[in-house]
C-alpha cells in the first residue's frame, strides 16, 4: 500500500461522486454534460494511478487514459450536436421540459 | 516520495474543489471555467504522478474543450451571468445521496482492497512517450484507429444533426 | 537561476518588441518611448467597469502573461539556456499557449461590455480553428527530430533547417502563430475600428499595462518558437549561439509585426473558412510529406 | 384562459387587482411596477385571481407541469419570444452604439447596431453634427455672408460648397463667368476631390487596420489639401505607385468583393452611384468640364471594391483635369450687388452631386434649399448592414463616405 495511490484513488472517487451528483441534479443538458465530464475525469485518475503504481511498465495503461480523453471529446461533440438541434426546435435544453415533451 | 504525495494531494483537492464549484456557482461562465480548472488541476496531478505526456495533453485538450463548453453554456442558459441566482436543479436529495454513495463505495474499495505491491519507480518521460507511441501504433493500433474513426464519425454526425435543415429555413417555426 | 534569467530576457525582449513595433509603425527609433508609455500607464487610474465579474476581470491579464512566460520556458536559447528541457517540450508549449484563449475569454466576459464580449467570442472561434495549425506543423517537426525535446528538435536541423525541409509547415505555423498572438491582420479580437479594442476595451491603467506586456511577451514567445522549430535555433556560423538566437528571434518578430501593416484585416468568415477548409488539409498534407521524407531520406 | 392576459397587460380589465412579480423570483410580489430587488429585472404584471395563488404556468400548453417548486421557470417560455437568428437559434439581441467618436467611423456619426452575435440584425444612424444655424432657410443675409456660411457647413468639403453657393448666386444674378475662371474653379474642385478621396482611402485603411495605406493616404491627403498646381502634378507618380501597390495587396479582394452591395437606386450619388453603374455626375453636363475632356469612371458591381476602384480612378482623372485646367482658383467672393432672381446650381462635390436652390433679392439671399448626397445615403444604412458580419457592416457604412456635417434630417 502507498499513500500516493490511496490519495489518487480518493480523488478519483470524489470526482466520481461530484460528477454523479451533478449529472443527476442538474436540469440543463450542458450542465449534465459537465457532470459526465467529471465522472470520466474520475475514471481517468484511477486508470492513471493504477498504471503508475501497479504497472508502470505497461504502456497500455496510459493508452486507456488517452481513449478516455477521446471519449470526453466525443461526448462533447455529440452532446452539443443534440443540444443545438433541440435548442433550435424547442428553444430549450432543459431536461425538465424534455421529459415533459417526450410522449 | 512525500513531495509526490503532497502534489497529488494538493492538486487532487484542487480538482475536487473546482469540481464542486461547477455546481455551486450561478454564473455559467464561472461554471465552465471551474470545470476547466478542475481538469487542469488533474493534469497537474498527472504530472505529479510522472505521466508527463498525459498530463500535458490533459492540460492542453481541456482548455479548448471547456472553452467551447463555455460558449454553449452562455448560449443555452436563461441567465448566463448568474445575476438572478436561479435554482437550476431538481431531485436534489436523491442526487446528493447517489453522489455520496458513489463516493463512499469507490473510496471504500480504494482503501479496503489490497492493491498489492506498489512499484515506486516509473520509466522516465522520454521512455514513456516512446513506449506509448509504440503501443498505440503497435499492439493497440486497432483500438486507437477505432477510436479515431469513431470520433470522426461522431463529429460528422453531430455536425449533421446540428446544422439547420434546409426545409426548416422556409417553414416557420410551428411551436 | 536559469528561469530567472529567461524571464529577464523575456522582459528585455518584450521591451525590444515594443521599440520595434513603434519603429515599424511610425518610422522613428525611440528607445525610451515604451518605458515612458508603461510608466504613464501605471500612473493612470485603473478603472473597473460597472458590473464586472471581478475574478475574471482581474485574472485575465495575469493569466495571459503567465501562459506566455510558461510557453517560453521550454524553448532553448542556447544548448544550456533553457529552463526545463521537458521530454514533452513541443507539446507543452501548445498546452501553455492554449491558455491565451482562456485568458481572452475571461477578459471578454469579465468586464460586462458588448465590445469586449464580442471580441472574446471571436477569439474563441479564431483559436479553435488555428490551434490545430499550431499543433499539426509541430507534429511534423517532431517527426523529423524523432523527439518532443525542443533541444533535440534544434539539433535535428543541423544539416538543413526546417524552413527548407518543410516550408509548408513553416508557412502554416507562422500564420497560426500570428493568429494566436492576435496580431494584425488577425487582430479580430482587439480590432480597433470594429470593436474599439475589443477585449482590451475595458482595461485601463495597471491592468492594461499588464495586458500589453503579456501581449508583447506572447509575440516574443511565438517568435522564439518559430526560431526553435523552423530556423535552426541557436545554430549558425561565426557568432555565439545566444547571439544567433537573439538575432533570429528579433528578425521573426519584425516579420510578424510588419506583415500585418501591409494588408487589410482578414474577414472573420474568411479566417474560419481558410483555417478549416484550407489550413487543416494542408497541415495533414505536410505531415504526410514529412513522413515520406523521413522514411526516404533519413 | 387566464394566463393569456398575464402577458398582455394592456388588455387587462381595470377592475381586476393586479400585482407585479419578477419572472425569475416568484416570491417577489409588489403592488406597483418596478424592478426586482434581487436581480433588477422588470416586474411583470399579473392578475390576482380569487381562488388561489395563480400558477405561473397556467394556460401554457404544458399546464400539466405543475411544480411545487415555485422557482422552476420554463426556458421554452423565456425563449419563445426571442428573435430568431438566421441560423434558426433563438437568441438575445443587443443594441450596441458605435460612435459618435468611434475609431472606424466618421466622427459625429452615431450608429446604433442591433447585434445578433457578431451579425448585424438592424441599424439606426443619425448625425450629431447637424447644425441648422448654418443654413437658415428663411432668414435673409447678404450674398457674401451666405457663401461663407455654406462653405463652413461641411468642413470636409468647404470648397465644393463655396463653389455651389457662388454658382447659385451667379445663376440667380445672371452673371456670366469667363472660361478661364471656370477652369480655375475646376482646378480647385478637383483638388478638393483628390484630397477627399484620399480621405476615403484613409478611412478604408483605418477600418481594415491597413496601416501602410493609412499612413500613405493621410500623408498624401495633407499634402494635397493646400497644394498648388505644380505640387499637385508632382503627386502623380506617388499616386500611381499607390494604385499599383493596392492591386497587389493580399486580402484586399477578399475584404471588399461582393460586400456592401447596393441595388441601383435613385438615392445613390457620386462615387457610390458610379460604382453601381449609374451615370450620375453633374460634371458630365458641364460644358467647361466637357471642354477639358472629362469622362466618368464607372464600375458595375456596386460593392466595396468597385467603390475603391472608382475612387482611385477619379483621383487619377482629377489630376488629369487639373493639368488641363491650367490653374487652381482661390474662389474670391462674388460681387452681385443689387441683383435679384431665382437661382439653382448643381455641383459634383466629392461625395456626389449637391443641389442648391435660392432666391436672391437686392443682393440678399432670402431663401435657400440644399440637397446633399450624405442625406440621401444615410437612409441606405439599414439595407446595407442587415445580416452582415459586424466588420463588413462597418466597412460598408464607411464606404458610403458619409459626411455627418452635411446631413440634413
Amino acid at each position: 500500500m502507498s499513500i500516493e495511490l490511496i490519495l489518487a484513488l480518493m480523488t478519483g472517487a470524489a470526482l466520481f461522486g461530484v460528477g454523479i451528483y451533478g449529472a443527476l441534479s442538474q436540469t440543463n443538458l450542458v450542465m449534465i454534460m459537465m457532470g459526465v465530464e467529471l465522472i470520466l475525469a474520475g475514471a481517468m485518475v484511477n486508470l492513471l494511478a493504477f498504471w503508475r503504481y501497479l504497472h508502470p511498465d505497461v504502456a497500455a495503461g496510459q493508452m486507456f487514459v488517452l481513449i478516455i480523453m477521446t471519449v470526453m471529446a466525443l461526448e462533447m461533440a455529440v452532446g452539443f450536436g443534440v443540444a443545438i438541434a433541440r435548442f433550435r426546435a424547442k428553444g430549450s435544453v432543459e431536461m425538465e421540459e424534455a421529459r415533459e415533451l417526450k410522449g | 516520495m512525500t513531495t509526490q504525495a503532497f502534489f497529488i494531494g494538493f492538486f487532487g483537492l484542487a480538482a475536487v474543489w473546482f469540481g464542486v464549484v461547477v455546481f455551486r456557482t450561478h454564473s455559467m461562465m464561472r461554471s465552465a471555467l471551474a470545470l476547466l480548472f478542475s481538469q487542469t488541476a488533474l493534469g497537474a496531478m498527472f504530472l505529479g504522478m510522472q505521466a508527463e505526456f498525459l498530463g500535458v495533453l490533459q492540460i492542453m485538450m481541456m482548455a479548448t474543450e471547456m472553452s467551447i463548453m463555455a460558449i454553449f453554456m452562455v448560449m443555452f442558459m436563461m441567465d448566463p451571468g448568474g445575476l438572478g441566482e436561479m435554482e437550476m436543479t431538481h431531485q436534489k436529495r436523491l442526487s446528493l445521496v447517489a453522489g455520496f454513495v458513489a463516493f463512499t463505495g469507490a473510496a471504500a474499495v480504494a482503501v479496503l482492497f489490497d492493491w498489492g505491491p506498489v512499484v515506486s519507480v516509473a520509466p522516465d518521460a522520454a521512455q514513456q512517450t516512446a513506449d506509448l507511441g509504440l503501443e498505440l501504433l503497435g499492439r493497440s493500433m486497432l483500438i486507437f484507429e477505432t477510436a479515431g474513426i469513431t470520433i470522426l464519425t461522431a463529429m460528422i454526425a453531430a455536425t449533421a444533426v446540428a446544422i439547420l435543415p434546409i426545409e426548416a429555413k422556409t417553414t416557420t417555426n410551428e411551436y | 537561476m536559469t528561469s530567472l534569467l529567461i524571464i529577464l530576457l523575456l522582459l528585455a525582449g518584450a521591451y525590444l518588441v515594443a521599440v520595434l513595433e513603434a519603429w515599424i509603425a511610425n518610422g522613428r527609433l525611440r528607445f525610451a518611448t515604451p518605458v515612458l508609455a508603461g510608466i504613464a500607464m501605471l500612473g493612470r487610474e485603473s478603472i473597473v467597469p460597472r458590473q464586472p465579474d471581478r475574478i475574471f476581470f482581474e485574472t485575465a491579464p495575469v493569466l495571459l502573461l503567465i501562459s506566455a512566460i510558461l510557453g517560453a520556458m521550454v524553448l532553448p536559447l542556447t544548448p544550456d539556456l533553457i529552463t526545463t528541457d521537458l521530454a514533452t517540450g513541443a507539446l507543452f508549449i501548445n498546452a501553455a499557449l492554449v491558455y491565451v484563449l482562456v485568458a481572452l475569454l475571461m477578459a471578454g466576459w469579465g468586464p460586462d461590455g458588448a465590445y469586449a464580449m464580442i471580441g472574446g467570442w471571436r477569439f474563441l472561434g479564431q483559436l479553435i480553428a488555428y490551434a490545430m495549425l499550431i499543433v499539426m506543423p509541430i507534429t511534423a517537426v517532431a517527426m523529423r527530430a524523432e523527439s518532443l525535446l525542443t533541444t533535440q528538435i534544434v539539433v535535428s536541423q543541423a544539416g538543413l533547417w526546417n524552413i527548407v525541409y518543410q516550408p509548408l509547415g513553416f508557412g502554416l505555423f507562422f500564420v497560426a502563430a500570428m493568429a494566436l498572438a492576435f496580431l494584425p491582420p488577425f487582430d479580430l479580437a482587439t480590432a480597433n475600428s470594429e470593436l474599439a479594442s475589443g477585449v482590451e476595451a475595458e482595461y485601463s491603467g495597471v491592468r492594461l499595462a499588464v495586458f500589453r506586456l503579456a501581449r508583447l511577451t506572447l509575440v516574443m514567445t511565438l517568435a522564439a518558437a518559430t526560431v526553435v522549430f523552423y530556423l535552426g535555433g541557436w545554430q549558425g556560423p561565426w557568432l555565439p549561439p545566444w547571439a544567433w538566437s537573439g538575432l533570429k528571434i528579433l528578425a521573426v518578430t519584425a516579420a510578424m509585426l510588419l506583415a500585418g501593416r501591409l494588408m487589410p484585416r482578414i474577414r472573420e468568415a474568411d479566417l474560419m473558412a481558410w483555417g478549416w477548409m484550407l489550413g487543416i488539409p494542408l497541415a495533414l498534407l505536410n505531415i504526410f510529406l514529412v513522413g515520406v521524407l523521413v522514411l526516404v531520406w533519413p | 384562459m387566464p394566463a393569456e392576459t398575464s402577458h398582455t397587460p394592456h388588455h387587462m380589465s381595470h377592475t381586476a387587482p393586479v400585482e407585479y412579480t419578477c419572472p425569475m423570483h416568484p416570491e417577489v410580489v409588489q403592488h406597483k411596477p418596478g424592478s426586482c430587488p434581487k436581480c433588477g429585472m422588470f416586474l411583470e404584471p399579473r392578475e390576482v385571481s380569487a381562488d388561489s395563488r395563480p400558477d405561473e404556468h397556467a394556460g401554457m400548453d404544458h399546464s400539466a407541469m405543475n411544480h411545487d417548486d415555485m422557482a422552476f421557470m420554463s426556458m421554452i417560455d423565456v425563449t419563445k419570444d426571442l428573435p430568431r437568428s438566421n441560423d434558426g437559434l433563438p437568441m438575445d439581441w443587443i443594441d450596441v452604439p458605435f460612435g459618435p467618436f468611434f475609431p472606424g467611423l466618421p466622427s459625429a456619426l452615431l450608429l446604433i447596431l442591433t447585434l445578433d452575435g457578431d451579425t448585424v440584425a438592424g441599424a439606426r444612424a443619425q448625425t450629431l453634427a447637424e447644425n441648422t444655424a448654418l443654413l437658415p432657410d428663411s432668414a435673409a443675409m447678404d450674398a457674401e455672408h451666405f457663401v461663407e456660411r455654406l462653405a463652413k457647413l461641411d468642413p470636409l468639403a468647404p470648397l465644393a460648397y463655396r463653389l455651389l453657393a457662388r454658382r447659385a448666386i451667379e445663376n440667380a444674378a445672371g452673371v456670366e463667368i469667363a472660361p478661364t475662371t471656370a477652369r480655375g474653379r475646376i482646378g480647385a474642385l478637383e483638388r478638393e476631390r483628390i484630397a477627399s478621396h484620399l480621405g476615403w482611402l484613409a478611412l478604408f485603411a483605418q477600418q481594415t487596420g491597413f496601416d501602410w495605406l493609412l499612413q500613405r493616404a493621410t500623408a498624401l491627403q495633407l499634402h494635397s489639401q493646400q497644394a498648388n498646381r505644380q505640387q499637385m502634378l508632382a503627386l502623380k507618380p506617388e499616386i500611381d505607385r499607390l494604385k499599383k501597390r493596392l492591386q497587389r495587396t493580399p486580402l484586399l479582394k477578399s475584404r471588399s468583393v461582393g460586400l456592401g452591395q447596393l441595388l441601383p437606386d435613385d438615392k445613390l450619388r457620386g462615387p457610390v452611384a458610379r460604382a453601381a453603374g449609374i451615370t450620375d455626375d453633374a460634371r458630365s453636363t458641364d460644358p467647361a468640364y466637357i471642354a477639358l475632356g472629362f469622362k466618368t469612371s464607372q464600375r458595375n458591381t456596386s460593392d466595396i471594391l468597385a467603390r475603391l476602384q472608382v475612387h482611385l480612378d477619379e483621383i487619377s482623372h482629377s489630376l488629369v483635369l487639373i493639368e488641363a485646367a491650367g490653374s487652381i482658383d482661390t474662389l474670391p467672393l462674388p460681387v452681385v450687388a443689387d441683383a435679384s432672381g431665382d437661382g439653382e446650381a448643381v455641383v459634383e462635390t466629392p461625395r456626389g452631386s449637391a443641389r442648391l436652390q435660392l432666391r436672391l433679392d437686392q443682393g440678399r439671399v432670402i431663401s435657400a434649399q440644399l440637397d446633399t448626397p450624405s442625406t440621401q445615403h444615410l437612409s441606405l444604412i439599414n439595407a446595407l448592414t442587415e445580416q452582415q458580419a459586424l466588420g463588413d457592416a462597418l466597412l460598408a457604412v464607411g464606404s458610403l463616405d458619409l459626411s455627418p456635417w452635411e446631413i440634413r434630417q
